[in-house]
């Protein structure tokens, strides 16, 4: 299973807060392209411009490789500070 | 450098801190360091032409600290500083109300300077924080800018001119 | 940036002074600014690798302030800054005693990094104070040193560097 | 008149705080050289390579020009901060 988490305006955005995957992807692309095809409105949200993605709370990219029982998050350009 | 002057104190919270204390803590029985460099971030009364009344920090609580983690271990490795507090505030603020302190302690100045910006424009692009803010006319979630992007960038982009800091 | 805001304060004195009772001179009533970055210079233990029992620090006062205005002035024509607070201890200093203190407040926090670090290279190099250490071994004038010279020329011989941060 | 003051090292070194100078000098370089004529070791200790000078409490190089009346100072690179 995959955790995936969403925060700040992309959580509003999707509805969602987590979503339980019990597929297996073999990297972060994968699993970008697999949500962005539920919803039209998905494929905006979650595209790499628009949002960043952590596996296990480390930001990476597309070609970091998903494991059974990882976090993943997708969130907007972080505004702190 | 004195091994026990290597401390770093981070932390993220809902509660104010206090910006003497904090200098305190970076000078208290300190003496082999010459510098201190302190940076805070305020709420500004007017952010894009419109005046904020509030703003709601939210965070990534399992990623926040991991991530200012991984960015002072960072600052360590491209300057030799001794001691580094960072506080990052969550939650509802007001208007002026403190958001987040940096402080380093260096023996020279130029490296307190630099890692200290460094750790702050890291924190800009890296740490999981979202402001919403709210104004006279509505609540809306703050855009990230261009600029932070490229000021974060640069500290990687030119390590010719970082090199002569160090 | 509204005009009230752009104040200076600049002081060469005996006294210690408050880190804490600066900071909240950069802050007070100032809605606009974003960023305040501080700088606080000690008195280091250990200097050349003698053990510093006290400091005394001459200056040329007829020169002193004005010197440290035209720097402040300076500051203000390379970044919006809005308030500037620069204090100088002249006089007898123990180790770990606080020597100089630099405080910048500005909507933009890349601005008062810059102003405040230019402000602090500029002093090394340009305002008339000299230091006489005394450590374990003899009383000596400390000598300037080529870093600092190469840091306050770095700020004049970039501009297409600078000009990133205005 | 000139008065030409001397500062920290330099002070010690020439072993004098203030000097008052009766003479006319062109620029600052006029009155450097003439100082430094005066003793085998002032020689040194004022050459531009070891001190700093103001004129009227703002540092110059050797073309500034000097007036009746001026302020002159000569000290080591400044150490302060």
């Amino acid at each position: 299973m995959i955790e995936v988490l969403f925060f700040a305006q992309l959580r509003e955005q999707m509805g969602h807060e987590k979503l339980a995957l019990q597929n297996a992807f073999a990297d972060l692309g994968a699993l970008r392209q697999y949500l962005m095809a539920q919803h039209r409105e998905w494929q905006d949200y979650l595209s790499p411009a628009h949002s960043l993605a952590a596996v296990n709370q480390c930001l990476v990219d597309d070609n970091h490789p998903l494991h059974a029982g990882d976090e993943v998050a997708f969130f907007p350009p972080v505004t702190g500070g | 450098m004195q091994a026990k002057q290597l401390s770093d104190f981070i932390s993220v919270q809902e509660a104010n801190f206090s910006q003497a204390e904090e200098y305190l803590a970076l000078c208290a029985g300190n003496r082999q360091d010459g510098a201190i460099v302190s940076f805070v971030g305020l709420v500004r009364d007017i952010n894009s032409q419109h005046r904020v009344q509030k703003l709601t920090l939210e965070h990534y609580p399992a990623m926040t600290e991991k991530s200012l983690k991984k960015i002072v271990t960072e600052a360590r490795s491209l300057w030799p500083i001794s001691r580094v507090r960072l506080i990052h505030r969550v939650g509802a603020l007001q208007a002026s109300e403190q958001i987040v302190f940096v402080g380093v302690s260096s023996r020279h100045r130029g490296h307190a300077f630099q890692a200290c910006e460094f750790i702050m424009d890291q924190l800009k692009t890296r740490a999981p924080f979202w402001k919403k803010e709210q104004d006279d006319k509505d609540e809306h979630w703050v855009q990230a800018n261009q600029q932070d992007q490229q000021k974060a960038r640069q500290w990687l982009l030119k390590p010719e001119d970082l090199s002569m800091f160090m």
